[in-house]
């Protein structure tokens, strides 16, 4: 019996997937309503135009079109513009200049998907070009043209600037360095691209004044507020937030790109609260490859000072942060640039200094998230990178380098360079276990005689720490709104249970894992226990889930509202037992009396009683609410190496081994982390080697759709080889970190650095990602290395 | 994406195709198996005002050996041509090309006659079909002709097939004894068009190679046959030497443009090394056959 | 102009008037309104629309309803049996060979059809058969491994069923 | 993307001239060329249909004259938009005469296509835009040997 109630650290298969394997998940575009509607979207082929005509009249001859609406009809309902998650600005549709290709510039309201299409085609815009500025640095430039001019006070692209660190102390230690090393690191925009694109169906009803939105948000609750305060600014009227019912179905991935507020989301709602019917809007592929949020667009210049014996003393950064035509980024408000001061990694760094500018370009607005919501991914991959160009500039092994300088076991919690402090971590477990898993000795030695027969293959080397579970109120919200998050449990008479929470589950299996705690604080059987979340009515307010922090945030809320239950369950016991709380124990899932193994109850007896025995004074019932405010982060960390082979006839890098091992603290079930881990690998591998988008010197994008914007297939990606370490974080009641963007932040420099490693003996220090094979080869042509 | 409007038909009949096909002429598409026709539709880059079916026409699914050649129906499916026992040994290079198309899902619907018909540089048949130096056989009304591969790709998209005329037939003379084929493609990922690929076939006389043929793929506004390292490689031994010759003459041949997948001269490198791989390959083959 | 289109769908006819543009798509997702076939791109690439035509994987995003007219269609609706799941579905529950689910329809039907061919593939071969399908949540490794559980469960003697709550 | 090329025209320099001014004319040059509406001398929107193979779209563009400079130097400017794309070009125009009856016309043309078209064709844009740019060039050539000397209307 107690066995079974063991839930904690199994692999329970996933409950939510009985419904996807037959075909009866519900995703946006399965919501149908009866009179529903559907809106499809003009979009600008301009990166930065004057709108100077809109004829819409051909549209609307067409029989089943039922409006088209224009920046200029949203501006009368004060609705053209919208704030964004980093209180900047965003056009919900354009009154007369669109600063982006592919920005909405009107929306078609039609009987049907197909009439709609055709309408698109019939809407004439006229533009007068503009100039579009589409280099960062050229945007700073002072004759640059200006991308928002509507920002009354600024006569500059430039956003925003922010440092982090002590530089008086970090120039210092450059100073007396014997040993300095410089990149220049770009890391490309790239887009998520979950496979389901974004979508809503939008119902008002003018009867009751309800609007009920099925979206596909990972921030139904934030969405909701948003949408509150967009409406009170509005002509519209506020529409009060008992008023915003906001619903995420079953969403098809999300990685983060599904976290802010698109305008297109907005538009259908704007015409469901006018028209009163329900509004259908589904982003074909490519409007979701060209407007919607990006990530990365990072460029960086790191400097890391050193001494000659290995000792790395201090960190530098500069870095040009690349918005787009909104800062539509998703970070904690005080984080213009995410955590990306976290970029001293897992390494004893003295001093460090980072500055980070925020520009405007003609492109879409963003800088959210990539399977990583807060820069992370940009700070791993400047510490792991520049710490392999330190080890080939000391002619030392990039693993031993590593091992020198790893921060040590016994000096957690450790207080970085830049503040912040690291729950736990054993940096050196980890990076001897994928080693020794991988051969790494072996390696070495077959490297030297290949290298000797002309043959190419590289090992790179990645030890990541992660900042995840955002996070402690007293630093940390989002627009204004603490990124605490919730649990609400209800105990059922019979012994079953219902659980919803605030946050919102993209494939992370949350309906499983979230149960398995609750089973494990409660001692009921997983089956008995239901998970409920993404409908704003029915459950507690949270922020959502992206940046790696469900377990961190709202699996602590659930283990603490779990016990509060418990609390109040063993007086209830003590009752049923007739003995003193004092003398009652919680043992192998239930109640006894202390000494006395013969006389218990279990969990289901006590929520029988609650309800139907409750003692006098007491009130009845068994539920309990938590709203979780972490304490701090939590810092999950792991060691991957990669083994690449690089053919010399076409520049190819085909990756022979990737051995992951990740540490995220307790886990709660192996089978639901190794698919993130695998995920995330995939993800991380991708830009690596294929995915980008790139402008050209008008703004167009030039990876506009899935034959140029290149997401692997099974035959790119390596069959992954994964491990685990545990080192739990101290301050969670569950001693669990968070794993979801784990493999996604680590994973990239390994590949790198793979590559880098292979040609290093010809002097090559540093590649930009992806590294496509043309790069390769112009390399080893350039060192007559090619062949046939 | 949704197409824009148009009118489906799906003819009984050859004859009843053709006379619809000269009836709308240039309103009308001729539709395969439709996988690169339907989505130019769905991004309204192509518009036509009735496509025309050819899955209910008899007889042009032929795959079969006759009168000296092999005989492919212009309604073969890439997967009937990548797994047909009947290609495996003798035709590699042709399997090898269907293999590389698109992806396996893609392949069950598209055709070697639409992949040809369509004229993409990138698509990898045409390439293969100059090295097996294939023939197109074309229908009208007026009757039917022969147009050798060289003859019927004229330019990017464009063959010589008149408005009225339908590929209804490609045709591959048999390979003498001691010739193998292949067909290598460098593409960024699955489903991907080529980087650059290179089709070749090669018929051994002892160690001598008595005849050669040569295609690159996507390396030009159609595909290349690269004539000079053909006529280079013909009465020699096929040694290293020669083979790295007539793979520099290739390059030579290829007329790529710098884009995404890479800068002009890198795609004409990867010409080089493809040519001399496929060289190699079906060299390796002849002897066997 | 319309169409009639009468296919078996999933063993049972089905037939309507329709566009004659109307992609197969959305003839199964919204006459027929089986949505489990789902939509990921535009460029025939991604696979989430994969069904069965006579039995092989076609990608319904890139084919028009009236161009399977007469066909028998199999969508992952058709997969479960008078209230038996298909081994391959016991193989994605099992093997963990899913996240998000949108792609999972799709590599259901692929994978079934591979195992049809070749009831006991190499990962190799997996590899191969999925390749037109995109999945961004798995990378891939335990839907080589489900499909292998499946295959195994295929030519076993008489399969259990697992319980699938 | 940047064209150049060179035109020999056997035909006097002034009649080439003269050509050039007659935007009938010269619109009935451009590929695909469909309709034309002229709003003033200078000033023009013809309607062109372009397409390789099964691509095909008709954009309505607005092209101007400027910086004439009789008898020998001409440069066009104009942009249209088709449905979910838009083209933008330069053009300039160089004449010599080589003999009295001989005319060489140096050309460069800047083109930029945006939008759906070079998001989705893009591999092939370059050679496409080339080749009508090329082509517009030579009907010019081709309809003016046609006239022996220039219509006077």
């Amino acid at each position: 019996m107690a066995t079974d109630l063991h839930a904690f650290g199994k692999s329970v298969k996933r409950r939510e997937d009985p419904r996807f394997i037959r075909g009866k998940g519900t995703y946006i575009d399965d919501i149908k309503l009866p009179g529903m509607i559907y809106m499809d979207i003009v979009r600008s082929p301009y990166a930065h135009a004057k709108i100077l005509k809109i004829d819409a009249s051909k549209a609307l001859a067409l029989p089943g079109v039922l409006a088209v609406i224009t920046g200029k009809d949203l501006d009368a309902y004060k609705l053209a513009w919208m704030p964004t998650l980093m209180s900047d600005t965003q056009m919900v549709l354009p009154i007369d200049r669109v600063v982006y290709q592919s920005q909405e510039v009107a929306a078609v309201i039609a009987t049907e998907r197909y009439i709609a299409a055709d309408a698109v085609a019939l809407v004439e815009v006229e533009y007068e070009p503009l100039p579009p500025v589409v280099d960062p640095y050229k945007a700073l430039e002072p004759d640059a043209p200006l991308v928002r001019p509507d920002h009354a006070d600024k006569k500059t692209n430039h956003i925003w600037h922010w440092e982090s660190g002590d530089k008086a102390r970090t120039d210092q230690l450059f100073n007396e360095a014997e040993v300095v090393v410089k990149e220049h690191m770009y890391l490309p925009r790239i887009h998520v691209s979950s496979i389901e694109t974004c979508g809503c169906v939008a119902s008002f009803d003018k009867v009751n004044g309800k609007l009920t939105v099925w979206m596909t948000t990972q921030a139904p609750h934030a969405i909701r507020t948003v949408f509150s305060l967009v409406t009170a600014a509005s002509a519209v009227g506020q529409i009060p937030e008992h008023k915003i019912r906001i619903i995420s179905p079953d969403i098809g991935g999300g990685f983060g790109g599904k976290v802010p507020v698109y305008p297109g989301y907005v538009i259908a709602t704007a015409a469901s609260v006018l028209t009163g019917l329900p509004v259908k809007w589904i982003e074909d592929r490519s409007e979701n490859l060209q407007a919607d949020s990006f990530a990365r667009d990072y460029h960086m210049d790191v400097e890391l000072a050193g001494k000659r014996d290995g000792t790395i003393t201090a960190m530098r950064v500069k870095t040009l942060a690349d918005h787009g035509s909104a800062d539509a980024a998703a970070n904690p408000s005080k984080f213009p640039a995410g955590l990306f001061n976290v970029c001293t990694g897992s390494y004893q760094i003295q001093a460090a200094h980072i500055e980070v500018d925020g520009v405007y370009t003609n492109k879409p607005p963003g800088g959210v998230a990539y399977r990583c919501s807060f820069r992370v991914t940009e700070a791993v991959h400047a510490i792991e990178r520049i710490v392999d160009r330190m080890a080939q500039e000391l002619k030392m092994d990039p693993a031993e380098l590593r091992l020198k300088n790893f921060i040590p076991p016994d000096k957690f919690p450790y207080k970085s360079a830049t503040g912040w402090e690291y729950d736990s971590g054993n940096y050196p477990a980890a990076l001897k276990l994928a080693m020794e898993k991988i051969g790494y000795a072996d390696l070495r030695k077959e490297q030297a005689e290949k290298r000797a027969r002309g043959e190419l293959m590289g090992i790179g080397i990645s030890t990541f720490t992660e900042i995840v579970g955002a996070g402690p109120s007293h630093t940390f919200d989002i627009l204004g709104i603490k990124m605490f998050d919730s649990a609400e449990i209800r105990v059922h008479p019979t012994g079953s249970a219902i659980v919803r929470i605030g946050v919102q589950t993209q494939g992370q299996g949350h309906e499983t894992t979230f149960a398995q705690i609750v089973a494990e604080e409660l001692g009921l059987p997983v089956d008995n226990i239901t998970v409920e979340h993404g409908d704003t009515d029915t459950a507690p307010y949270g922020l959502g889930t992206y940046a790696s922090r469900s377990t961190p945030t709202a699996g602590a809320a659930t283990a603490m509202a779990a016990r509060k239950i418990r609390e109040k369950a063993k007086l209830i016991a003590a009752h049923l037992l007739e003995a003193s709380p004092d003398d009652i124990e919680w043992v192998d899932y239930k109640f006894q009396v202390k000494g006395a193994p013969g006389r218990s109850k279990t969990m289901a007896d006590v929520a029988f009683a609650a309800y139907t025995n409750h003692p006098q004074g007491m009130e009845a019932g068994l539920e309990a609410v938590d709203y979780y405010d972490p304490p701090n982060l939590t810092f999950p960390f792991g060691a991957y190496i990669c083994v690449v082979d690089i053919d010399r006839g076409t520049g190819a890098v085909k990756i022979r081994r990737f051995v992951a091992v990740d540490d995220c603290g307790n886990i709660i079930n192996p089978m639901i982390v190794d698919g993130q881990i695998h995920g995330g690998l995939t993800m991380g591998m991708a830009p690596a080697l294929l995915e980008g988008i790139f402008y050209d010197e008008n703004g167009n994008i030039q990876q506009g759709t899935f034959m140029d914007y290149l997401l692997p297939t099974s035959m790119e990606t390596p069959a992954w080889e994964t491990d685990k370490t545990c080192t739990p974080s101290p301050h969670h009641p569950l001693g669990a970190k968070g794993v979801g963007e784990s493999a996604t932040v680590g994973a990239p420099p390994a590949i790198a650095n793979a590559v880098v490693d292979a040609l290093s003996h010809l002097g090559v220090t540093h590649l930009d990602i992806p590294i496509t094979p043309w790069k390769v080869y112009e390399i080893l042509q350039a060192h007559g290395l090619t062949e046939v | 994406m949704i197409p824009p409007p148009f009118t489906y038909v799906a003819p009984q009949s050859l004859p009843e195709a053709l006379s619809l096909l000269q009836q709308h002429g240039s309103d009308a598409k001729l539709m395969a198996g439709g996988q690169s026709l339907i989505p130019l539709m769905k991004f309204r880059l192509a518009s036509p005002k009735y496509v025309i079916d050819l899955r209910k026409v008899p007889g042009l699914d032929t795959l079969e050996e006759r009168d000296g050649h092999l005989v492919i129906g212009a309604m073969v499916r890439e997967a009937a041509i990548e797994h047909s026992p009947l290609l495996q040994q003798r035709y590699t290079g042709l399997v090898e090309a269907s293999e590389v198309v698109a992806d396996p899902i893609v392949r069950n619907f598209a055709t070697l006659g639409g992949n040809l018909a369509h004229a993409d540089p990138a698509n990898d048949h045409p390439a293969m079909m100059l090295a097996l130096r294939a023939q197109i056989v074309a229908a009208s009304l007026k009757g039917q002709r022969h147009i050798s591969i060289d003859d019927f790709l004229v330019d990017t998209f464009e063959t010589s097939l008149a408005p009225d005329e339908a590929l209804v037939e490609i045709r591959i003379p048999h390979p003498p004894q001691h010739t193998g084929s292949a067909y290598i493609k460098l593409e960024r990922k699955v489903g991907d068009y080529a980087i650059a690929a290179v089709g070749a076939q090669v018929t051994l006389h002892g160690q001598t190679c008595t005849h050669v043929g040569l295609g690159l793929t996507n390396v030009g506004p159609k595909a290349i046959r690269p004539t000079e390292a053909e006529q280079f490689l013909v009465g020699k031994q096929l040694d290293e030497q020669t083979i790295r010759e007539a793979a520099r003459l290739a390059g030579e041949a290829a007329e790529p443009t710098s884009d995404l997948r890479g800068p002009a001269e890198y795609k004409r490198g990867v010409v080089r090394t493809l040519t001399a791989r496929a060289l190699r390959l079906a060299a390796e083959r002849a002897q066997k056959g | 102009m319309t169409q009639h289109v009468q296919v078996t769908l999933n063993g049972k006819p089905f037939q309507a008037d329709v566009e004659d543009r109307l992609l197969l798509v959305h003839f199964i997702r919204e006459v027929a309104n089986l949505t489990g076939t789902h939509i990921g791109c535009d460029t025939t690439s991604c696979g989430a629309c994969t069904v069965l035509v006579n039995g092989v994987p076609a990608k319904s995003c890139t084919l028009l309803a009236a161009q399977v007219d007469g066909a028998e269609i199999q969508t992952v609706e058709g997969l479960e049996q008078d209230g038996k799941l298909h081994p391959i579905q016991e193989g994605f529950y099992e093997e963990h060979g899913l996240q998000c689910g949108f792609c999972t329809p799709g590599m259901m039907l692929v994978g079934k059809a591979l195992l049809e061919q070749n009831p006991n593939p190499t990962e190799a071969e997996v590899r191969h058969a999925i390749s037109g399908n995109l999945c961004r949540c798995t990378g891939y490794v335990n839907i080589v491994k489900a499909i292998q559980y499946a295959g195994k469960k295929m030519s076993a003697p008489a399969p259990e069923p697992v319980e699938v709550k | 993307m940047h064209f150049t090329g060179q035109e020999t025209i056997n035909v006097p320099m002034q009649a080439v001239w003269d050509f050039f001014m007659d935007p009938h004319r010269v619109a009935e040059c451009a590929p695909g060329f469909q309709s034309m509406e002229v709003l003033a001398p200078d000033h023009f929107k013809p309607k062109v249909g372009v397409g390789i193979g099964a691509i095909k779209a008709t954009f309505t563009l607005d092209v101007m004259l400027e910086n004439l400079r009789a008898p020998d130097h001409a440069e066009v400017k104009g942009h249209g938009v088709a449905a979910g794309s838009a083209v933008d070009f330069n053009g300039r125009m160089d004449l010599t005469s080589e003999s009295e009856h001989v005319t060489r016309m140096d050309w460069v043309a800047d083109v930029n296509v945006s939008g759906g078209i070079a998001s989705v064709g893009g591999r092939l844009l370059e050679s496409t835009a080339r080749k009508l740019t090329a082509k517009f060039f030579a009907n010019m050539r081709e309809n003016l040997q046609k006239h022996s000397s220039p219509a006077k209307e």
